[in-house]
């Protein structure tokens, strides 16, 4: 019934996070940022170790349920996590907002993911979900001394709010109309007779939430506006371990109750996939601010992982979680450069004031070249792989259209990504950056050595990812 | 010798050569010098590497040689797959021949940011090598799309002033036509399960389905040749790139389209080529007249010399489609001797290029006077160009057209119009530069080419020499390749044609 | 079903007194006592000054910070009445599940004391 | 018509005649509450208190009443009306209709709901919002902040309240009122009490911070608010008010008697002859006599005080008492079932 | 005329189209729009309360708690990202949210 083993990495990040908060209230003011900081990623990487060894089986009744694709995504949330608390710390102390709350928040929020990604009812689905985005919207106006930081966190808050209500709309219809809020449940009703209109409303809503939280079009408005308000660290992370876990749960979601009616639902995702392709793509063509361009390049980033989603099969899912994977490596770098973009101590994000890197910063151009080809998709670049994936799923699938129209979007977004190499490479060369961070240096070091090496040893990824999406599939 | 691992040698070795540049420590001038000597030593050793396979070769056979086979992604049956026939060994000599060249022609003209340069051509020449020898779909992909990383560098980087465009240009045009490839690979994967080119050339795939994934894999091997009308972006990348990008550009990249042809839709789609082969003719004739008109007004030397490419390319895509013996081989050997000669003309431009800093026809005349070697290497290239009996140019052409003349007369006809054309601007270019009375100022103190300039061009002319004097021995090394390609295409047609024959009946 | 739902009829009869009640009391004696209104007497109170500003002005806020712990801990004890009813049915295990929300509450608290969230000096 | 009659008609009416009996008396006491005050504390203070009007002053409250009611209602020109003249209603509705689950006696109570304590807890708290909408509606700075203090105030104390009624909850296994009552049958001995004596201290202390009563009456602080969120009522609206909190008081007293006093059961079951509505009474008096007392002895808390007093000593220590009764209940296996 | 299943669900769907219609029509301020996605979330839970007394299942009960203290903790936290803005740019008017437009 209970069997908290299941359930012990989350436990344990519950349980550390409180501890780590008392530990950081009790040594007073923020001078404890630095250790709750590093103590964080410590319990993070704790948790991870247990993820990988723990013996995984359900929790709490049914509510709850550590199989291989929610250890998975944990793997990557956890991951994505560590390294956004590392990519804060310095930066947090430069900008005085160095609160040891913040590790502390982004461990919340990285449980609630957890428990997101682990939920196999929609009360446990709802309370990880709400956890994690508690925790967040207070993460987005950390520095509540700057109107842009606040204004993002407030329009995160509203937005994201709302995707709360459609969500819980959807399941109070689904409930109602099945009966149960319990997974398989649903799972069984559903596969035995036709889906009926109430379930149908239900699913709806339910999916237009999940846009929401995973931003894709057309419910991604708030992104760009968080992307670009939020400290940098912040948005670093809400471009990784947040959709990890959204997405994860997307799958969860429409693969788990409802895997027996893909029909039902396929034509609403393959639409939403497309719309963010698109959008992705064209939108960001106009931006100047390069956490903007992030923005819209992670819309697009959603709507490719959706292709995945969108051939409902267990190679689409396979596809995402590769494509996830990948995904993260690439934009912990990315970040991790744009982080370093810093001149007389202070951020600069435009995308101008990347010119002539290359000559003042070989290194850290030639990396953030890489991966921009990585996430334009250029082979033999680690993103190439997760959009091979994907779309040779859809096209299994028998999505050829999706698959055509992705990549040709794929080569839209390809234009803006080529952007920023041009600013880098081509154009004058302005004043250097200050000199970045040894953690930053470390991870954009490896995050280059992993989607440059991809090409020759995906097997790791590939693998654990055909055995998370065979055991979605229960087999 | 044969257990080794020679085509990934081969393949891999330009990569190590440019991590060790980028490991190259030191003040700018030392770091410049020694980065351009480890270019050309590790690609000089990659070129005497593959003469190994040129020595080792089996000309009896149609079959892969030097193959090797490793899993490399087995959740998707897609494999590490490498081997060479008797297509695509020439185009990997063609490769490493070429690139030493183009470091070499680089050595003073480049002077900014050499290191990055260097390592941008290393790259590029694993991944040319690369495509060449790759036996796998999915891995041929990967180097066919990896080429546009380091060109888009290498022309954005060191080209003319208006290289951001060109480089755009050339990446996003055939980016666009390489993920249609990407689709009709993955729809291919779908029907036979595997990527595995020598499977997939045994696979038949329904008529249907041959339709679309032909014109797919159309979308990007047309834009790569390039075919009318998407060839725009050539002109401009071969103007804004630096010299070595545009011989390499010209030399070896515009042949990944037809060697697509050859490897993919020939043979895989035979169906579709046959009821396609219209098209490629009317397209190629368009760009053969077409092009070469366009070519003679033009003021810019690059330029003229890059539209000489798309209707020299577009003989090529004649002969390919005609699936008979000579035409395959007169494309094979077109492309070829094309790779050498229009590189070699790209070089030509890039010497009085360096002295003069300009490409305007208009700003030359009378070169001879001051630069007789110059003006016979030239002269001779031009003339290799224009297909002169004796040079390279001329096997490949005649071949292609008697190809041509067997399968359809009128495109014979048409084509050969393109070729007196082609003499046309070749001369035309070559007089205005050349002859003439030297009345301009600043040409007055003009030196002849140095030694590292002769150096360039002497194997080059001789390779020029080769093939047209002695063309068997590159004929002999595809013959059986090509015979195999041509009754596989004639075998599936007509038993489509029989098929047919049985439900009309 | 319907018999606990009768057991509201008595308490909606009695808001409806009440109503009915107050309101009677209110226009009673608007209509029967003296009304003589005037500008002054109609201004509001500002010990005699006349108002100078909106009187929806920005106030503290550790009001705010109060509404939003009150909001909290009211919750919990939402929670704890059913519980502490149940008890005896929901045994250890349900005790023990109180206990941990409790004890994570107790964390929030001591947080907030310690952040000077309850100071009000 | 039989059915109607029956089946209408005569409950109907009977259940009029029960809240008229609440009602009636009720608004009676609150008239004599405010004599009583005024008697008690003058007796504190050596003084007679109000003795001109009848015999021992005794029509004083009535002469106060009739006074208010012929006074103009004033409605100042910056109000919100609507609000203005809802809020008062409002405090006086609620405290009226709270009664409605008090169990006077056995059997004795307008409707015995299974959760009366939760309904007296969710109407006692809607007291807020007469009070906010006062402050707020008045459109008057001094009104505002005294609202807004106020409304802090409750708010801070009902936390403490809630707890301790919990931890009454916990003994008695019950949200029925009459069966907490029950639970407390057999004497004083057994009375809520002594078990819950901090409890106890607790509670009658927090009524009187939830209701405003000194040494916590900072919200109608004379010298800094002058009256607080009601300085802009006047006659009728203001007695409403008026009557709403000392109804309160009333209440919140008898809250206090049925938790933790027996109810309306006889402190030693020789006293049984006495009928449970009278003990009742007399222990709501006891209660009431309490606050009067207070007010007469002690001198006003500072804000800051009285916030810390609520957050950082009740709220901890019925936390703790919470906690404390529940684990001794399941380690000793005591839960009433 | 008996109240059944249906008219919750018709109560809690009007509450629900409210509640959208008011943060998206609403030009004013952004208390409203919180006190909309109230609204939102008190459709919801008459949406469960109902369809677990139709259905005889405790659980749409239980998530009815859940939703009211997770809807108690977004607005503490809604409330205090309000009051941090407000501070910083002066108004909470829902036209003057716009530093960043694009």
């Amino acid at each position: 019934m209970l069997n908290l083993g299941a359930a012990l990495p989350e436990i344990f990040m519950a349980a550390a996070s409180l501890a780590l908060l008392m530990l950081g209230v009790f040594t007073g003011k923020d001078r404890s940022f630095r250790t709750v900081s590093w103590a964080a990623v410590g319990a993070m990487i704790i948790a991870l170790i247990l993820v990988v060894m723990g013996e995984g089986g359900a929790a709490f009744s049914g509510q709850f349920l550590a199989d291989p694709f929610a250890r998975f995504c944990k793997v990557l949330i956890l991951i994505g996590s560590a390294v956004g608390v590392i990519m804060t710390m310095k930066f947090a102390e430069r900008e005085r907002m160095a609160r040891f709350e913040f590790p502390i928040l982004l461990m919340l929020a990285t449980l609630g993911m957890m428990a997101m990604v682990s939920a196999s009812d929609m009360l446990s689905l709802y309370v990880g979900l709400e956890l994690q985005s508690l925790a967040l919207y207070v993460v987005a106006a950390i520095r509540r001394d700057t109107v842009r930081a606040t204004e993002s966190g407030l329009k995160y808050f509203v937005l994201g709010s709302i995707a709360s209500g459609m969500l819980l709309y959807g399941m109070s219809m689904v409930y109602g109309f099945t009966g149960s809020t319990n997974f398989s449940v649903i799972g069984d009703v559903v596969s035995n007779g036709e889906l009926s209109v109430g379930t149908l409303v239900g699913l709806a809503f339910i999916f237009a939430g999940l846009c929401f939280k995973v931003s894709a079009a057309p419910f991604h408005m708030w992104t760009p506006d968080v992307y670009e308000g939020a400290p940098t660290p912040v948005t670093a992370f809400f471009a990784v371990a947040p959709k990890i876990a959204g997405l994860a749960l997307f799958v969860r979601v429409a693969l788990g109750p409802f895997a027996d009616v893909v029909s039902d639902w396929q034509q609403i995702i393959v639409l939403v996939s497309i719309l963010s392709m698109v959008w992705g793509s064209f939108a960001a063509l106009r931006q100047n601010n390069i956490k903007r361009l992030m923005a819209y390049s992670s819309i697009g980033h959603v709507g490719f992982a959706l292709v995945g989603l969108a051939a409902g099969t267990e190679a689409g899912v396979q596809a995402i979680l590769v494509y996830l994977g990948i995904y993260l490596v690439m934009n912990l770098g990315t970040f991790a450069v744009i982080l370093s973009m810093r001149r007389h101590d202070r951020m600069v994000e435009e995308i101008a004031d990347l010119s002539g890197l290359s000559r003042t910063k070989p290194l850290m151009a030639a990396v953030m070249a890489l991966l921009m080809f990585s996430m334009a998709g250029i082979p033999p670049l680690a993103g190439f792989f997760g959009k091979f994936y994907v779309f040779k799923a859809a096209v299994d699938a028998g999505l050829v259209t999706l698959a055509v129209i992705g990549l040709v979007t794929s080569v839209v977004s390809a234009y803006y990504y080529l952007r920023v190499i041009k600013v880098m490479y081509f154009d004058e060369p302005v004043e250097g950056f200050d000199r970045s961070g040894t953690e930053l240096n470390v991870i954009m070091a490896l995050a280059t050595i992993i989607i440059l090496v991809f090409a020759f040893f995906p097997n790791p990824l590939t693998d654990s990812a055909a055995a998370a999406a065979s055991a979605l599939f229960g087999h | 010798m044969s257990d080794w691992p020679i085509l990934s040698i081969i393949t891999f070795l330009p990569l190590l050569g440019a991590l060790f540049i980028l490991l190259i420590p030191g003040e700018e001038a030392n770091v410049a010098r020694n980065s351009r000597w480890v270019a050309l030593w590790t690609s000089g050793f990659t070129f005497l590497a593959s003469l190994m396979l040129w020595i080792n070769f089996d000309t009896t056979t149609a079959d892969f040689q030097f193959v090797e086979k490793t899993e490399w992604m087995p959740g998707l049956n897609v494999s590490y797959h490498m081997g060479v026939d008797g297509i695509s060994m020439l185009f990997v000599i063609l490769a490493t021949f070429l690139t030493p060249i183009c470091i070499l022609s680089a050595w003073e003209a480049i002077q900014k940011r050499v290191k990055e340069y260097m390592i941008a051509f290393l790259v590029l020449e694993t991944m040319m090598v690369g495509m060449f020898s790759s036996l796998d779909a999915m891995l041929f992909y990967i180097f066919f799309e990896g080429v546009l990383i380091p060109m888009f560098i290498i022309i954005g980087v060191w080209g003319g002033p208006r290289r951001v465009y060109a480089a755009f240009k050339l990446f996003l045009y055939t980016l666009l036509g390489s993920v249609l490839m990407l689709v009709a690979l993955m729809a291919m994967y779908f029907d036979a399960g595997t990527s595995d080119i020598p499977t997939l050339m045994t696979h038949t795939f329904s008529y249907q389905a041959q339709l679309w994934m032909w014109l797919a894999f159309f979308a990007s091997f047309a834009v790569k040749v390039p075919m009318w009308p998407v060839h725009t972006w050539l002109p401009d990348a071969h103007v804004e790139a630096p010299t070595a990008g545009s011989v390499i550009l010209a030399g070896v990249l515009l042949k990944m389209g037809g060697y697509g042809f050859l490897r993919f839709s020939l043979p895989m789609l035979p169906l579709a080529s046959e009821t396609f082969a219209p098209l490629i003719f009317t397209l190629s004739i368009i760009a053969i007249i077409y092009t070469s008109l366009v070519a003679l007004a033009q003021e810019d030397m690059k330029k003229l010399i890059a539209y000489s490419s798309v209707a020299h390319m577009g003989i090529v895509t004649v002969g390919a489609f005609t699936f008979n013996q000579h035409g395959l081989e007169g494309s094979i050997f077109q492309m070829l001797s094309h790779g050498v000669v229009s590189g070699a003309l790209f070089l030509c431009v890039g010497v009085v290029y360096d002295r003069m800093h300009t490409r305007e026809i208009d700003a030359y005349g009378g070169l001879v006077h001051r630069m007789p070697g110059y003006a016979v290497s030239f002269m001779f290239f031009t003339m290799a160009s224009v297909g002169l009996p004796g040079t390279g140019g001329f096997v490949g052409e005649i071949m292609t057209l008697l190809g041509a003349f067997e399968a359809n007369t009128w495109v014979a006809f048409f084509a050969s119009t393109g070729l007196i054309l082609g003499a046309a601007y070749a001369l035309f270019l070559y007089r205005r530069i050349v002859f003439g009375a030297l009345t301009k100022e600043n040409l007055k103190n003009i030196l002849d080419m140095s030694p590292r300039e002769w150096a360039l061009f002497l194997p080059l002319v001789i390779v020029v020499l080769w093939m047209g004097i002695y063309p068997s021995s590159f004929l002999d090394i595809m013959h059986a390749s090509v015979l195999h390609l041509v009754n596989q295409v004639e075998t599936a047609q007509a038993a489509a044609a029989s098929a047919a024959q049985l439900v009309a009946n | 079903m319907q018999e606990l739902l009768s057991e509201y009829l008595p308490i909606l009869i009695f808001i409806g007194i009440a109503v009915g009640l107050s309101a009677v009391i209110i226009i009673a004696s608007l209509v029967l006592a003296k009304q003589a209104p005037d500008a002054e007497k109609l201004s509001a109170y500002e010990c005699g000054f006349s108002p100078f500003e909106d009187a929806r002005i920005k106030f503290d806020v550790r009001f705010y910070l109060v509404a939003i712990l009150f909001i909290i801990f009211d919750l919990e004890v939402a929670f704890l009445f059913p519980w502490a009813v149940t008890l005896g049915k929901i045994g250890t295990f349900g005790f023990l599940s109180m206990v941990v929300f409790l004890a994570v509450l107790t964390i929030g608290f001591v947080y907030e004391w310690k952040k000077g969230a309850l100071e009000w000096e | 018509m039989e059915l109607l009659w029956d089946g209408y008609i005569q409950p109907g009416i009977w259940i009029v005649a029960k809240i008229l009996a609440i009602v009636l008396p009720l608004l009676i006491a609150v008239a004599y509450l405010t004599y009583a005050e005024r008697k008690v504390i003058g007796a504190m203070q050596m003084r007679k208190g109000p003795n001109v009007v009848g015999p021992f002053g005794l029509l004083q409250p009535l002469a106060d009443g009739l006074k208010l009611f012929l006074k103009e209602t004033v409605i100042p020109t910056s109000a919100n009306k609507v609000v203005f003249l809802i809020a008062p209603m409002l405090t006086f509705i609620l405290a009226l209709v709270a009664w409605a689950v008090i169990p006077f006696g056995e059997g004795l109570v307008v409707s015995n709901l299974n959760v009366g304590i939760l309904y007296l807890f969710a109407i006692s708290s809607l007291g807020v919002y007469g009070i906010v909408m006062a402050g707020w509606s008045s459109n008057s700075k001094y009104a505002f902040l005294g609202a807004l203090r106020s409304a802090a105030q409750m708010v801070s104390y009902e936390i403490s309240i809630g707890l301790i009624i919990i931890s009454v909850l916990l003994t008695t296994g019950s949200l029925n009122l009459t069966d907490i009552v029950h639970a407390q049958s057999g004497g004083i001995w057994n009375w809520n009490f002594i078990y819950h004596l901090p409890m106890f201290v607790i509670f009658i202390v927090s009524i009187l911070a939830e209701t405003n009563r000194a040494p916590f009456d900072l919200p109608e602080a004379e010298a800094e608010l002058v009256s607080g969120y009601n300085v802009d009522y006047s006659a009728m609206t203001f007695a409403l008010f008026f009557l709403g909190e000392y109804a309160n008081m009333i209440l919140m007293s008898g809250l206090c008697a049925t938790l933790f006093l027996g109810g309306w059961q006889a402190p030693l079951p020789l006293l049984d002859f006495i009928p449970g509505p009278l003990w009742f009474i007399i222990k709501i008096c006891m209660v009431l006599f309490i606050f009067l007392w207070v007010r007469a002895t002690f001198p006003r808390y500072r804000y800051d005080q009285l916030m810390r007093l609520g957050w950082k000593v009740f709220l901890p220590l019925s936390f703790a008492w919470v906690m404390l009764v529940a684990t001794f209940l399941v380690v000793f296996d005591k839960i009433p079932a | 005329m008996e109240i059944g299943l249906a008219h919750y669900l018709t109560v809690a769907a009007i509450l629900f189209t409210l509640g959208i219609f008011g943060i998206f029509m609403n030009r004013k301020n952004v208390i409203i729009i919180m006190m909309s996605i109230e609204l939102m979330l008190l459709a919801v839970n008459i949406n469960f309360v109902a369809f677990s007394s139709f259905l005889g299942d405790l659980v749409g009960q239980v998530f009815t708690i859940f939703v009211l203290t997770v809807a108690a903790a977004e607005a503490a936290i809604g409330l205090a990202i309000l009051v941090v803005y407000f501070r910083n740019r002066g108004t909470i008017a829902v036209e003057d949210i716009n530093m960043m437009k694009g």
